[in-house]
């Protein structure tokens, strides 16, 4: 009977954090399709922007890196609801609440596998992208730099989202309401960085700035997430 | 006759048979066509020796056009006479199709830049062009997304066939609208080209022709031994050393 | 009503409603959904007005003059019909040569002079050996190209000369 | 070990139950009856400490602590929280990882076994039949070995042999010093005396 | 016993129609909020965009149409998912192919209601936006035009795309990768009808082509969707 | 006047059933039996046209054509098809028009009286209980009056009250001249003698 004991109430959070993180990305490689999707819908829709504004090679050098982030943060929103939206629908997430775990570090989890799944492959990709506006390598160079840096806060911002709209009808556009003010921001330093870079200018600053976005998120978010989730399961 | 190779048990070891005869044939046009193109046939009176670029460009073009409207056929097959064969060789059609598509749009674009001054103009005929591939890719994700074989296979087979109006749009696209993309130079019955070109841009077309089928008779046989990996004829085979 | 006669109301139905759509497919194309305007269309002002747009045609014969400092380039583009003044700064592409097609992207100044700022060349879909062009070229059979989709063909070499609307010649004949 | 005091269940205007009070000890189990709609499936959730109760206090080893109480939870829904894509065994290993109480493939593939998936057991969830989802749910509560089983209709879905397997996993974790607070429309053929609570 | 007798072999295509088309509808109204979302999302996400490349209001007034046409793309294709998905999980599509009415009839009635609950909201919202690129009145009427015109054909193509990927994984994204390449020539025609308009020429050639696509749309798309859910069933 | 023959059903590699028949008149009632995946649910899909037989045939009133046979059937899943944001009688009315039924308030209120969901019939679907769930796709078999009735484990859920409502509707429905074939893992007290079919 020993094995039914009174557990010790000890505090681990690795264990919770690498075992969510490991399932999801089997889940992910299981259906491979899906990581390429956001790399995929992030080359189409930056491929087909020139239709929309004409392709005056000009403009389009003018407008890179603006719209190598906002095609970024289009594929990261499409990829926002499915992040809980299958373990609310299956029951999983209350057996996460019901973990041996914190439910932050299930969070945490999550969170990590949605970065690595979207973040991480749209950050470098974004070279392919740059090219057709006409950057140069040490531009692209920064520009991957500003997605490494600042994709994770996308990444936590709209898990936030994705966790409070759980349940709630028309969850897609719902998140997207909620999260396009907040990513705001990060595309104006992330695009800023790389066009100060452009310009010569010092981009450390705005490099600096997501950076401390991103660290900043890292402590917060997954209790916020788990508070998020607490209230969608009441 | 046609019926019988079309359960997969006997068209596996047809495929197996055909696959290297295209292979070679494929091997030899490509030499011959080559050798045509561009040591035999003649420079061009205006593009000079860029123009050479053709007998990949055109090829390939047609062939990424050809191979959707043979696959929208087979979905055709796949839809209406529940064939699984159509479905397979969908599938090992899709990645040919995009490749060639894609070295349409590559070689295209690298010509463009010679002749016209751009390596790319949002022409109806690039565009459309471009979305074939995408067609393709379409497919593909869509085949792999959906996990029970059977439907993948039909949901893939309707996507196909509503994507095939964009196949004439490419056709016509020159007629219809002004493009940047000359108008067509191989017009049956008179065509608008040297004989000696002619003949390069033909052979090199047969040999693609034969590189498709041989590498989808190959892709084909794979796929019929994954799906078919528990009936009793493909463990026969594979007990066979 | 019988239901098969409902649903021939439907077919019916349908039918109509497709063929209001070819009507309309057919309506577009007989007009003006280009990637290049004609000159054509810039006399007669159906152009984007005071904004760039793509000005397409052939460069007419003998009109192209350098400016001295050798980069401004002037030239006319006709379709035969209409001509217009053009103006550009920049490298030309290889192929441009008078009497071939080119597509110019700018806008019409108040002069009336259309001010490029890309030049691309639009050559036609005639692939044969120089001699064998030039043998044409002397058996006075012009190079005919379709330039402009849907619209009369023209003529390239004599724009004056009436030459006949032969059937397409067969360069295909010439062997080098 | 598991006590309740006054709890009261409101959902909208309906009060489904008001100053509920319960008491289970070690080796326990106890039935919650009633009709549908009377709050079986609310009751367990509250006990699970999933939903709060209008009113009133759960207890666990004599403390009010949330937390500390679910560690040695085990909760099982209408549904079956598996994964859709990943095979029996996988979600049975993402399951009890989740648990803490992670186990070798070996262990996997016995219980699997034992709920009678083996042939199964490298299909993808969403194959499965009803019966055999709330199957795997027993292979999880028989590896996890939680001490408090919150179990919403078990016997759903199962044929007789299930049921019959289930019992035997019930009397099982009951003598070994466990509880289990059950719902349940149908008789169960328990070997363990049970109580029962009427809603 | 008469009620149980051998139904007629009716042919009626409207009360299925009717019937889908009220509920979602209803459903809609019931939660109001998500009539909404579409047109906040499109006045967002357009008052956003001046700030990517910067307020130059030349080059503003030059992109307004095709910002505002491909906004209300990315809105519509964000509604797209909900169109089947709750359907499909809940078990009503079943129930929809064993109505006693065609199902593409039911499946005209869900593209009917999605129409009005996004085209035709964003086609009457699209003035404000209109306004805020500096268009003049007469100009803002084409582009309401384009919109109600063109916006059936997305709605329909989303439809079918939505039923297609039914049960696939990362369904979101996979229906924007299937649907982008075909929306692109909607907003090519739409935009160049007010641009052509702005331009003072002909827009009527646009025009005519957006309409004949949603004409032959209108023909074929029901019987498509229909095909695509039996499938999704199988 | 329901027929089957030579029906197999394959599902990934498994072959869950081969070259079943089955032959249902008027008034009859046939209970599918078999343990947990043996491919009851599977059958019920096949017969009533959702899912295509990998061989056989099925006929109606002797005919193939499934869409004839579709307009006279009623089939019930594992999850009852309700739309969380409708109330109850919303629900059902959009039902019944789609099963070209459709049926005045005051029927439809009365069947809600019947299965006894009148406290909750303005109740949003997402807040009912899982067995109220089950009561509202009951009072819909009784409103459609579809002849071939098709349930999947009927009974699950129900409470004993539900479970005897559901046996007395269903010996109604038969002894009117209609069909049912059900699967089930429990006794269902009908007053009908029913066939059964053991997978
Ligand atoms: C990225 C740019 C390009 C794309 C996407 C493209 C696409 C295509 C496609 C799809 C075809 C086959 C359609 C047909 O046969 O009617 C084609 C044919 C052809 N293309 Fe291109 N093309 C591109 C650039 C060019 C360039 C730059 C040239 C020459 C300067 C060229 C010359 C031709 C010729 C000669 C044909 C054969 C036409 C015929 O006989 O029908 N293409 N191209
Ligand atoms: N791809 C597949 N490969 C192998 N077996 C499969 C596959 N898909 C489904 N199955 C099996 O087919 C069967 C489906 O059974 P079905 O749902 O019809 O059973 P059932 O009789 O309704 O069972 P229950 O009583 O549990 O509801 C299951 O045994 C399942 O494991
Ligand atoms: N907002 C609300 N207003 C009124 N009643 C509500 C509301 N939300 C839920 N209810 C009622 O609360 C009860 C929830 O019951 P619960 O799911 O706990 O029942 P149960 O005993 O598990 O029933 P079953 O046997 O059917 O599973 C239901 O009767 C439901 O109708
Ligand atoms: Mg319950
Ligand atoms: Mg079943």
């Amino acid at each position: 009977m020993n094995a039914m004991a009174e557990p010790e109430a000890e505090f681990a959070v690795l264990p919770g954090f690498v075992a969510v993180l490991r399932r999801d990305l089997l889940l992910a490689w299981r259906t491979r399709a899906e990581i390429a999707q956001p790399v995929i819908f992030f080359i189409m829709v930056a491929s087909l922007f020139p239709l929309g504004i004409g392709a005056d090679m000009k403009l389009l050098a003018r407008v890179g890196a603006g719209v190598v982030w906002a095609c970024g943060v289009l594929a990261t929103l499409l990829s926002l609801p499915r992040i809980f939206a299958q373990d609310h629908a299956d029951g999983t997430l209350e057996q996460m609440a019901l973990s041996a775990y914190p439910l932050s570090a299930i969070a945490g989890g999550k969170l990590a596998a949605h970065w690595l799944t979207t973040g991480l492959p749209l950050s470098l990709t974004a070279p392919v992208i740059g090219l057709q506006f006409g950057m140069d390598a040490p531009t692209q160079g920064v520009l991957v730099l500003s997605l490494l840096i600042g994709s994770p806060i996308l990444s936590m911002i709209g898990a936030i989202a994705a966790a409070l709209t759980l349940g709630a009808r028309g969850q897609s556009l719902l998140i997207a309401l909620l999260v396009l003010p907040l990513y705001v921001p990060v595309v104006i330093f992330g695009a800023g960085a790389v066009e100060s870079f452009g310009a010569g200018i010092d981009h450390g600053a705005h490099l600096a700035l997501l950076g401390a976005g991103t660290l900043a998120g890292l402590v917060a978010t997954p209790f916020v997430v788990a508070a998020a989730i607490r209230i969608a399961l009441d | 006759m046609l019926f019988k190779y079309a359960s997969p048990a006997s068209f596996y070891p047809l495929a197996g048979k055909l696959a290297p005869v295209f292979a070679v044939i494929a091997l030899v046009l490509t030499a011959v066509g080559l050798y045509q193109g561009f040591i035999i046939a003649p420079t061009d009176f205006q593009q000079g020796e860029v123009y050479r670029i053709i007998f990949i460009h055109v090829p390939s073009a047609w062939m990424g056009m050809f191979i959707y409207l043979v696959m929208a056929m087979y979905a055709c097959l796949a839809l209406v006479f529940n064939t699984r064969l159509s479905a397979m060789m969908m599938q090992a059609l899709a990645p040919t199709g995009a490749i060639m598509t894609a070295i349409a749009l590559w070689t295209g674009a690298l010509w463009g830049k010679p002749t016209w001054g751009t390596y790319w103009a949002w022409d109806a005929r690039m565009t459309s062009t471009l979305f074939l591939l995408f067609l393709y890719f379409g497919y593909m994700a869509l085949d792999n997304a959906i996990e029970d074989r059977r439907r993948a296979d039909k949901a893939g087979a309707l996507l196909v066939l509503v994507g095939v109006v964009n196949v004439p749009i490419i056709y016509f696209s020159v007629r219809w609208w002004n493009t940047l993309h000359q108008g067509a130079t191989v017009v049956p019955g008179s065509s608008k080209m040297a004989d000696t070109m002619l003949a390069a841009m033909m052979v090199m077309t047969f040999a693609m022709w034969a590189y498709a089928i041989a590498v989808a008779l190959w892709r084909v046989r794979g796929i019929i031994l994954e799906r078919e990996k528990n009936t009793a004829w493909v463990q026969e085979l594979l007990d066979r050393p | 009503m019988k239901p098969r006669h409902k649903r021939f109301v439907w077919i019916a139905a349908g039918l109509a409603v497709l063929g209001v759509a070819v009507g309309l497919v057919l309506k577009a194309f007989n007009s003006n959904l280009v990637f290049f305007y004609t000159p054509t269309q810039v006399a007669n002002k159906e152009v984007p007005q005071g904004k760039p747009f793509r000005l397409g045609g052939l460069v007419t014969a003998g009109s192209v003059q350098r400016d001295s400092n050798g980069l401004t380039v002037r030239f006319s583009v006709t379709d035969t019909a209409k001509s217009v003044p053009v103006s550009y700064t920049g490298i030309l592409p290889d192929l441009f040569k008078e009497g071939k097609g080119v597509v110019a992207q700018g806008r019409v100044g108040a002069d009336g002079v259309f001010t490029a700022s890309e030049v691309l060349a639009k050559h036609d879909e005639n692939y044969m050996a120089p001699e064998a062009a030039e043998a044409l070229r002397k058996a006075g059979h012009p190079i005919k190209g379709e330039m402009f989709a849907g619209e009369k063909p023209v003529v390239t070499q004599q724009p004056s000369a009436s030459s006949p609307p032969s059937p397409a010649p067969a360069p295909a004949g010439a062997k080098p | 070990m598991l006590s309740a005091a006054g709890l009261t269940c409101q959902r909208g205007d309906a009060v489904l139950f008001r100053d509920l009070g319960l008491e289970l000890a070690a080796g326990e189990a106890l039935l919650v009856r009633g009709p549908n709609g009377s709050g079986k499936t609310s009751l367990l959730r509250i006990l699970a400490g999933i939903a709060a109760p209008a009113a009133g206090e759960v207890r666990w080893r004599a403390s009010p602590d949330r937390a500390a109480r679910q560690l040695e939870t085990a909760y099982q829904g209408h549904t079956a929280p598996l994964k859709d894509e990943l095979t029996v065994v996988e979600n049975l290993d993402f399951a009890l990882a989740l648990d803490g109480a992670p186990k070798s493939r070996a262990d996997i593939l016995d219980a699997v076994q034992e709920v009678g998936l083996a042939s199964r057991r490298n299909l993808p969830a969403r194959h499965l039949s009803q019966g055999q989802r709330r199957r795997v749910g027993l292979a999880r509560l028989v590896l996890a070995r939680r001490r408090l089983w919150l179990l919403d209709e078990p016997a759903t879905a199962l044929d007789a042999a299930g049921l019959t397997l289930f019992c035997d996993v019930l009397d099982r974790h009951l003598a070994q010093g466990g509880l289990a607070v059950l719902s349940t429309h149908q008789p169960l053929p328990l070997a363990h005396p049970a109580r029962e609570l009427n809603l």
